[in-house]
């Protein structure tokens, strides 16, 4: 029933949003969604909710986890929406890259493909079976493919046009995963047919292990494009760095952990057939190899949209390192994913700030943010130094924990590689964001200093909070529950 | 359902040798078409209602609604044929016959637990599969992208109707669903393309990019 | 314990009030009276356990992986306490006024609430017990230094001093990750107690700590951060930083060393050499700098290299069994922990009173201070005769221990562990001269003399609580000079704690030692008293007779000019040029042309050779190769589609072929 | 306080004047002149000390402090100084290098005394003074570790008690290459040929001389009688190891050592008159050859 809410919310209020008229109330209805979202999800802490739709809906640690990162920062992201979208001039305005004119498209469309977004990533949590997974992963991508485009340029245009064809033959491969998983299947009666999660997982000793081997290729590759693993992450600096920041800020914090999730997933169904190992050598190959990848575009990234994006492969990079050591490596992934999801978020929020005054997205032109801005300077520098991993916040923790796997393991080459690659990244996204904070304000700021509206502010902030207070107590239920997960991944 | 699978492997054949957009359009429209034929033909036993309506559907989709749009965003965009190809068609159809090597000795490597309708059906599959990445890394516009996109779709599909069975209706129907969406969203981003560019050539669109060598 | 705990709570709220109230003038007031308080509180257990009583410690839950929080304040912590809450306290007052200069400019809110801050860290670091709490409390500690570093971060010089400060840190703090971690591999727990090096190589970890905890001590070559950053932050903030931020390095080093057992041979020589390099080289830069800030961080490299060498010498005590070296080894750079947080402290507050006065930090536009600000003069003499280790003062106690350890090594030991000690001898006699040599430039170019320029002219003392804290400074130098056996005498527990030698041994090797102390001490007083006579029968002397005022004796030259005073590069020449080729000088020189040249100019200046040489280099090849990779967003989508399928496939043929 | 103790101390404080006047008279004679009475330097002192005083306007206490210091210093090290057999006043592990530290005061309130008049051409004295310091510190201190490696021992007074003539037959070489070290650090600290000339009369060469050009009187006075008892001390380092009388009867030995004492005098003042002083560049030369010299005992001493 929850479940069903869950899915209904916005679902209904994005159709709601998308036929109403007068921006102002689909604002109070946008904010009302995400609120109620949001309130759900916190219920489904304190009371469990039942399995659905014959077991296809239903909400397990390791959803509930993922389910509750995405409402939260729905929410922040919904709040911040509403002052966004009163700043945007509604007029063709000027392209401060280009110099071209160029309109934004309908409220109402953005609004309600920002509710659909949220409907589909719901979905990709609840779902059991993997066919339906596969269909709600599909759907984010279509619904977010609008939110991208929201200014119509040309330069978000051809980030559309290439998350559009990158993600969908990504995740037609997933399908073509789909269809093997089906074939392991289909040896044995025990699970023959079966589509749940719990039967394939229940009857996984009978699953034929070459087809379930390519499988979990075919879905590594597949949701590997869309959860931005290099050398599938072309499209993601595209996208991130031309949406729209809010949206820059869920495909990054909520999105991408949708994708890890359909990974973990499969995962599942390996580790019950005993080949947990198979995959997991190649999550720490792609792990280091996302992180280096990232590392060289980072190091010297003149667009500090981009910056976060990269640092997003990072990330993604960090947590498939940390499910392929599996053990406490995975606890630390899980644990990664929540501290990445919310800094990361907070980041593109107050990168909307900066663009919002500055009109520019190269660090170059960027200084003294701190002068011109003071909270949000204080915002982003805090977040830098959060998402590179330095106490007290919260991914300092994760990312402690995933190198202490590493060295327990006795995997002390990975290890190296990892601290190496951290501490590259570090020196790159640290001199962008410290050559951007710091320094004297610009002359045409001394005088007057832009203002920095509260819906502007209070959603990162509140998001900040939230990463400093997991780097110095983490809620004993949510690590219980991150404990849970990390053992459905055996 | 030999004969169709046949078909589909000449058709992706022919595809990676076609030059006019019309052509290639019509082409994967009769690729549609023998998917629906597939999917009669691997229940050929059984013929269910499901069957029929899940054909049919797909027949009306892929076989008749996707090449309409298709061929309305091509009226829409004044290009006849595709523009001069990163691979000349020649090597486009050497690299077809390597690929039907390497899918059938892919499928050699995965021994179908179950009896199958037919040995044709994974090579081919795959090999549709494979056409239509190459298709996507090989050509310029974007059209060709999204008719390349279908045909690997196809592929894909192929497999699925043939080989899987009892995956649920309402998995197949969503499928069906998320398909469509993608391709009429690609149909508008291509008119979007064309407005804002004057043309559809998506090796064009490099204005994104870390390197400025 | 409890009290520690409310330290660090005052502290902390103390300067999260300053930051609330950062547009009042109650920021300063507040953050100062905070962190004099916190440092007052906190000072007390560390007394108390130094005076003797027993080890204090607390272990509560604390809610994040592998953490807990666990506290501990034994001998060595303690003894690290002392410098860092005193001198801290101090500061706290200097700053207080120092400050008032940047009301206008900055909101210094945020100035105290990362003093208190690094404060409470730097205590915590010395306290902490587990390994999460630990690297929590040492980046704090650096975040919260970094920041005060850029408190003027409008000035790309400093900006940049920031940013090599924050890399290095961030380095060395890799280091100490995997350091840790690896210790903890066997024990279950990364509690302190239940920390060793048993199972993983136990060299590579000794490096590890040696590289990871040596950046922020400032060995060479990790201490290239050093002399940007100090100079760029207020003087207070640098007093802090080099008097006791840095000495953290050295208290993790000792606590690391206690864990790893039994030291090979090659340890003591190892930290020896790096002793002894970071020694010559930090002085040596050091004569060669003319801003008087950077002149003194170096002197903090070279003090850190004279704190390894006496942990050295401790090492090779410990792995040849030979108690007295390795007691008075610990017992001479324990020592001289506190004694160069005292005088580093103090002469860095100078150099601030300096700069505060006259608006310049450049020593050859100084001169003649001593007659305008007579007690930063006396501070700054006092706190430079200490740090050239010169008797009676407290510098030569810590060295006097290091090479009597050294010396009977000399004599008892076999070659293999002489030789090493002799290097010892020569290269802090070496040490010794240079800085001498260093300080009477810095002295006599800042303070005597006349006046190169109008910044030194119109110079003023500055207020009592600037000038309290340099003179209280400077007496503790004295006190501790004379009372030279009784400070040996509270060396015993904290040796003992860092040697893990049984307390029986220490106590008979520290009694053998106190009889020199005492003459050492006798002798500083015996020569104190000495000058007072000769000053009296000097004063006696000329008391009846006429004593006339001229001036100076100028050679039969005309008219002598202040700028024709000997300049602090001149006067350092003679050895820069000896040393050449370590300093690697630049010159810049517009010779004098024609008969009668309009101008002419030499200036010299020394960048570090270490940055210069192998840093900028490295890193920028290393961002060279990056770019180089960068073709593979080149905006192709063709091609993105072509990574995905190649990545399939190959992925298909390798898996399942 | 016996006999003993305060004998070397006293044999310095009184004595050390006339190792000037031996030097000067030597020298005369060499240079075929009468040369002035040995006494002369104690009338010098004493004719200081009756002078008036004048300052330059540029000084402050600095400069008037540091002849006080300065001999204080001295004083100090006296009473640490073994005369050959004869123990010094008060002996303690390691007091060679509190021995070694005292000069380290002097110089540097001399120089700072120096610069506080804020003449160049003091200054230029104050720096070379300091550089070459610099370098004769360290062999000062190896050349005694070499001793007591040697002796096996740690003090002073103990290192020379175990000097005797085994140590010459025995260790000839090595006690002969400290010897030599020694001496020319005796040269340098001392300001004497070939290192400086105490005579010259052009400031841009000198270095000791140049930086107490302002000053007079008493504080001339202290200066002066510094020298020479820093003179005194340093010489008896040298003596102590080449006069290995060791026969147990102090007064025997006292008076070997003194002998030995005026002996070097004459030796320095031969120095002086037959060499002239080196170019400054190759001051530092002279002693890292010295350096190496006392690297070479212990490597001898090692084996």
């Amino acid at each position: 029933m929850i479940v069903i809410a869950l899915l209904a919310i916005p679902t209904l209020s994005g159709i709601g949003a998308f036929f109403m008229t007068g921006d102002a109330r689909r604002r109070v209805l946008l904010v009302v969604a995400a609120v109620l979202h949001a309130g759900v999800a916190a219920a489904t802490w304190i009371v469990p909710p039942a399995a659905t739709a014959g077991g296809w809906l239903r909400l397990d640690p390791l959803g509930q986890l993922f389910l509750s990162v995405t409402s939260a920062l729905f929410l922040a992201a919904a709040l911040y929406a509403v002052g966004y979208l009163r700043r945007e001039r509604r007029a063709a305005h000027r392209d401060f890259e280009e110099g071209l004119l160029f309109t934004n498209a309908p409220e109402a469309t953005f609004t309600a493909c920002l509710l659909f977004f949220l409907a589909a990533m719901t979905l990709v949590t609840v779902s059991q079976a993997f066919g339906l997974l596969w269909v709600a992963i599909e759907a984010t991508t279509l619904a977010s493919a609008p939110l991208i485009y929201f200014h119509r340029q040309h330069r978000s245009l051809e980030a559309t046009w290439k998350y559009l064809l990158i993600c969908s033959v990504g995740i037609a491969l997933a399908l073509l995963g789909n269809f093997f998983l089906a074939v392991a299947a289909s040896d044995h009666t025990a699970v023959r047919g079966a589509v749940l999660l719990d039967d394939l997982i229940r009857g996984a000793s009978h699953l034929q292990v070459a087809w379930l081997k390519a499988a979990l290729l075919l879905f590594l590759v597949g949701y590997g494009t869309k959860m931005g693993l290099a050398p599938l992450h072309t499209w993601l600096p595209d996208a991130h760095s031309e949406a729209p920041s809010v949206v820059s800020a869920l495909l990054s914090g909520a999105l991408l952990n949708c994708a890890f999730l359909g990974i973990l997933r499969v995962q599942q169904v390996c580790a019950a057939a005993g080949q947990a190992e198979f995959g997991q050598q190649l999550y720490v190959g792609f792990g280091l190899l996302s992180m280096a990848v990232a590392a060289v575009f980072i190091v010297g990234q003149a667009d500090f949209k981009r910056l976060l994006a990269y640092s997003s492969v990072e990330h993604m990079g960090v947590l498939m390192l940390g499910v392929g050591l599996g053990g406490s490596g995975t606890f630390g992934a899980l644990l990664h994913a929540v501290n990445h999801s919310l800094a990361k978020a907070m980041l593109f929020l107050v990168a909307g700030n900066i663009l919002a005054v500055y009109q520019s997205k190269s660090t170059a032109d960027v200084s003294g943010v701190l002068r011109v801005l003071p909270a949000s300077g204080i915002l982003w520098i805090a977040g830098f130094f959060a998402i590179t991993g330095s106490p007290p916040f919260g991914p300092f923790l994760s990312e402690f924990t995933i190198l202490k796997a590493a060295l327990d393991h006795g995997r002390d080459g990975v290890a190296a590689a990892y601290l190496a690659l951290l501490a590259l990244i570090f020196v790159g996204m640290i001199t962008a964001g410290l050559r951007m904070t710091q320094g004297a304000a610009a002359d045409r700021w001394t005088l007057a200093r832009p203002a920095e509206p509260v819906l502007a502010i209070a959603p990162p902030a509140a998001l900040a909070a939230l990463v400093l207070m997991l780097g110095l107590y983490i809620p004993p239920i949510l690590r219980r529950a991150i404990e849970e997960a990390a053992h459905l991944l055996g | 359902m030999d004969p169709a699978l046949v078909f589909l492997a000449l058709t992706s054949v022919l595809l990676l040798g076609s030059s006019r957009l019309t052509r290639c359009i019509r082409l994967v429209a009769f690729q549609g078409v023998l998917l629906a034929a597939l999917t009669i033909a691997a229940h050929a036993n059984e013929i269910t209602l499901r069957v029929v309506m899940l054909a049919a559907l797909i027949l009306a989709l892929k076989g008749a609604a996707f090449p309409w749009l298709l061929s309305r965003v091509l009226r829409g965009a004044e290009v006849r044929r595709e523009i001069e190809p990163m691979v000349s068609y020649m090597l486009s159809m050497a690299a077809g016959t390597f690929g039907l090597v390497l899918s059938f000795w892919l499928s050699a490597r995965l021994p179908l637990p179950t009896l199958p309708t037919s040995t044709l059906v994974v090579p081919v599959a795959l090999f549709t599969t494979l056409v239509g990445l190459f298709l996507i890394v090989s050509r310029r516009t974007a059209l060709m992208q999204v008719l390349a996109y279908l045909v690997l779709e196809n592929g894909i599909y192929t497999f699925g109707v043939a080989v899987v069975e009892g995956m649920p209706m309402i998995v197949e129907l969503g499928i069906l669903l998320d398909v469509f969406v993608a391709v009429f969203v690609m149909g508008i981003a291509i008119f979007h393309i064309n407005r804002e560019f004057d043309h559809i050539d998506a090796d064009q669109l490099t204005m994104l990019r870390d390197w400025t060598g | 314990m409890s009290l520690l705990l409310l330290a660090l709570g005052v502290l902390v709220g103390s300067g999260a009030l300053a930051l609330l109230a950062a547009r009042t003038p109650w920021a300063s007031r507040l953050g100062a009276s905070g962190a004099i308080a916190g440092c007052t509180l906190a000072i007390i257990p560390a007394v108390r356990v130094l005076a003797g009583s027993a080890t204090e410690s607390l272990r509560v839950g604390w809610q994040v992986p592998y953490g807990a929080f666990f506290v501990e304040i034994d001998a060595l912590s303690a003894f690290f306490l002392v410098p860092i809450l005193g001198l801290s306290a101090l500061v706290a007052v200097y700053g207080a006024e120092y400050l008032a200069a940047y009301r206008e400019a900055r909101r210094l809110g945020a100035a105290w609430f990362f003093f208190n801050l690094l404060v409470a860290t730097m205590v915590l670091v010395v306290v902490a017990r587990n390994t999460v709490l630990f690297l929590v409390a040492w980046e704090l500690m650096a975040l919260a230094s970094f920041f005060l570093v850029t408190f003027e971060d409008d000035q790309r010089s400093v900006r940049n001093a920031g940013w090599i400060y924050l890399v290095a840190t961030h380095l060395g703090t890799a280091c100490l990750l995997a350091l840790f971690i690896l210790l903890g591999r066997t024990g279950g727990s990364l509690d302190f107690d239940r920390l060793s090096g048993a199972p993983a190589p136990v060299g590579l970890l000794f490096l590890l700590a040696v590289i990871g905890f040596g950046v922020k001590a400032g060995f060479v070559p990790f201490h290239v951060w050093l002399p940007e950053a100090h100079p760029a932050a207020p003087s207070h903030v640098s007093a802090v930083m080099s008097g006791v931020m840095i000495k953290t390095g050295i208290y993790g080093l000792v606590r690391i060393l206690s864990f790893l057992g039994p030291p090979p041979a090659w340890w003591g020589c190892v930290l020896c050499g790096v002793g002894l390099t970071s020694g010559i080289l930090g002085v040596l830069f050091a004569l060669a700098q003319h801003d008087l800030k950077r002149l003194l961080a170096y002197h903090s490299v070279e003090n850190i290299g004279i704190i390894a060498v006496g942990l050295g010498v401790g090492e090779l005590g410990l792995s040849t069994g030979s108690a007295p070296l390795a007691v008075l080894g610990f017992a001479g750079a324990l020592l001289h922990v506190l004694n160069h947080a005292i005088f580093k402290g103090l002469l860095f507050l100078g150099a601030g009173a300096v700069a505060h006065a006259t608006g310049t930090r450049e020593i050859d536009n100084l001169g003649g201070l001593l007659k305008r600000m007579p007690w930063t003069g006396v501070a700054f003499l006092i706190g430079a005769v200490a740090i050239s280790g010169l008797p009676p003062l407290n510098g030569f106690v810590s060295e006097f221990l290091i090479y009597l350890g050294a010396l009977r090594g000399v004599v008892s030991a076999n070659s293999t562990v002489a030789v090493p000690l002799l290097c010892v001898i020569a290269g802090l006699a070496l040490i010794g001269g240079l800085a001498a040599a260093c300080f009477t430039k810095a002295f006599g170019m800042v303070f005597l003399g006349q006046p190169r320029s109008e910044h030194a002219t119109h110079a003023h003392e500055p207020g009592l609580a600037m000038r309290v804290p340099m003179l209280l400074l400077a007496v503790s130098c004295v006190v501790i000079g004379c009372l030279a056996p009784v400070v040996g005498g509270t060396l015993l527990p904290v040796v003992e704690r860092a040697s893990g030698l049984p307390a029986e041994t220490v106590r008979g090797v520290m009694a053998a030692a106190t009889g020199p102390l005492s003459f050492v001490g006798a002798a500083a007083l015996g020569v104190l008293l000495l000058a007072a006579l000769l000053a009296g029968v000097r004063h006696q002397l000329l008391s009846g007779r006429r004593v006339e005022e001229s001036c100076t004796w100028d050679c039969g030259y005309a008219r002598p000019s202040p700028r024709m005073q000997y300049t602090a590069a001149s006067f350092a020449q003679p050895l820069t040029d000896l040393f050449r080729l370590l300093l690697q000088s630049r010159h810049h020189l517009v010779p004098p042309v024609g008969l009668f040249p309009r101008q002419a100019s030499l200036t010299v200046d020394t960048p570090d050779v270490c940055e210069a040489r192998f840093y900028t280099p490295v890193f920028t090849a290393i961002g060279r190769g990056l770019s180089a990779l960068r073709w593979l967003q080149h905006g192709q989508v063709h091609l993105y589609v072509l990574y995905i399928a190649l990545t399939l496939l190959v992925l298909l043929v390798w898996k399942l072929g | 306080m016996t006999e003993a103790s305060i004998g070397s101390p006293l044999a310095a404080l009184c004595l050390s004047p006339l190792l000037l006047g031996v030097i000067g008279r030597t020298k005369a004679i060499m240079a075929g002149r009468t040369g002035a009475p040995l006494l002369q330097p104690y009338r010098d002192v004493a004719k200081l000390l009756r002078k008036a005083a004048v300052y330059s306007r540029t000084t402050t206490w600095v400069f008037r402090a540091g002849p006080v210091v300065g001999l204080a210093a001295v004083l100090g090290a006296t009473a640490l100084i073994p005369l050959g057999g004869v123990p010094a006043a008060c002996s303690f592990e390691g007091d060679l290098f509190l021995f070694a530290y005292l000069f380290g005061l002097l110089r540097f309130f001399a120089v700072v005394a120096a610069l506080d008049t804020g003449s160049s051409f003091e200054g230029m004295g104050a720096s070379r003074e300091v550089a070459f310091a610099a370098i004769a510190e360290p062999v000062l201190l190896l050349a005694l570790a070499a001793v007591a490696r040697q002796v096996g021992s740690v003090s002073l007074t103990t290192m020379y008690a175990g000097v005797d003539a085994s140590a010459w037959s025995g260790g000839f070489p090595t006690s002969a290459l400290l010897a030599g070290a020694l001496v020319v650090v005796f040269l340098a600290e001392n300001a004497r040929v070939p290192v400086d000339d105490p005579t010259t009369h052009l400031e841009l060469t000198m270095i000791h001389e140049v930086m107490v050009l302002d000053h007079g009187g008493p504080d001339l006075a202290f200066i002066l009688y510094g020298g020479a008892v820093k003179l005194w001390v340093l010489g008896a380092l040298i003596v102590g190891l080449i006069v290995p009388v060791r026969s147990g009867n102090l007064w025997l030995d006292g008076a070997a050592a003194i002998a030995g004492m005026f002996g070097l005098a004459v030796v320095t003042g031969l120095i002086e008159s037959s060499m002239a002083r080196w170019r400054l560049v190759r001051v530092p030369q002279l002693l890292v050859g010295a350096g190496v010299l006392s690297v070479l005992a212990l490597v001898l001493t090692l084996r």
